[in-house]
């Protein structure tokens, strides 16, 4: 699946998107963020707050524990400030 | 879908006159023009989600036209690097009488500030960057739509 | 004084760009346009009071100037006899913040209606004229504020 | 003292502003209003329903109960409906 990341979370993970390919025992949004935190220190850094992260799946506003199966794109970013 | 992301310039003149021309149902006009504040800092840059913005904005501007009897609505966000007092985002809305017209367009603004995936970075006079933080007024004032 | 009682027909866009110009502390400015509408009628003519009126709403003005922190202001109301679909009120404010840009046009535009000497005579199509009636929800929505 | 009128009270009247020179008696809004219906029909008609008349004393809003001592200019009109 294709994880985006947007604003200082794409800053300091240092990609805006990737591929990524979870084991089958990673099944929400939450799960994937703790498989994320695993890979590199950079992600460690980046999701060491959890409450200052938001998600889309699909382009759809979603909570942590919702499921990722057959999601496409895993949006995550910092709470919004448009406007 | 009278939603646009763009990042040129946009005329507040003639989107007014765009929403309401040929329309004599139409007996209020509100509009919002968010601008670049420009204490302290050089340039404001606006990232967004390609795909989810338009999507996010089409659907608040879908929920506002269910909410109040609405004869048009317009969202216009621009993306990119802004000068300070440059246009950053419009929202008009056009109604039959002014209070409907006046809570859509309120309505709008409260939704796409908590809603709509853009995100502010300002560049400050002392060199430095930083990204705008989120305002737990903002949240408040889409909570009391609900 | 940003208050202007006239014949003749104004430009929203020029308005705004002069309420702005050259103020980079304006993040916010609400504008309200009120329009003629053309149901069943073919002419709406607009009576004041002179000298009354610009004091009436020069005062709804600084009112609103000493309960918002507000960079601008301005108000303008035609006069005379406007065909359906035509511009008749104009207000527009400018702040910091939206709220207070939003809260003070809501309130400029209710005093204006219970306060500001204007009667409004409608020309139907029939051939019948009418001067239009006060609405009770005009004098409920100015009670609010206080 | 100049009276004005607006509106349909213009209308009924038949002119739009006149000098009238009450007697001492007549001290306030609601009395000129009296007296007034006095002179002629064409007044009685027009302030039938007082519940639909506003007042200004030079220019500023004011209640029937308001004295016209040193007034200048008292308007009579309807309801406002602008905007």
């Amino acid at each position: 699946m294709q994880v985006l990341y947007f604003a200082w979370l794409r800053e300091r993970i240092g990609v805006g998107s990737e591929d990524v390919s979870p084991p089958d025992t990673v099944t929400t949004v939450g799960g994937l963020i703790d498989w994320l935190k695993t890979r590199e220190d950079r992600y460690a850094a980046a999701f060491a707050d959890t409450k200052s992260i938001r998600v889309a799946i699909d382009q759809e506003q979603a909570d942590f524990d919702a499921s990722i199966a057959g999601a496409r794109e895993i949006a995550l970013f910092p709470p919004v400030t448009g406007g | 879908m009278a939603v646009r992301v763009q990042e040129a310039d946009f005329d507040p003149g003639a989107e007014l006159e765009a929403l309401t021309a040929g329309d004599t149902g139409i007996g209020a006009v509100v509009s919002f023009t968010g601008l670049v504040r420009g204490t302290g800092i050089t340039e404001m840059t606006l990232e967004h989600y390609p795909g989810m913005t338009e999507k996010a904005l089409a659907e608040i501007e879908a929920q506002a036209h269910a909410r109040w009897p609405l004869q048009g609505a317009i969202i216009i966000h621009r993306v990119g690097p802004l000068a300070p007092g440059a246009r950053i985002v419009f929202v008009a809305t056009a109604s039959r009488h002014r209070k409907a017209a006046f809570e859509a367009a309120e309505y709008i603004m409260d939704f796409l500030k908590t809603r709509a995936p853009f995100w502010k970075k300002e560049a400050a006079i002392d060199g430095t960057a930083r990204w705008v933080e989120a305002r737990d007024t903002d949240d408040s004032a889409a909570e009391r739509w609900k």
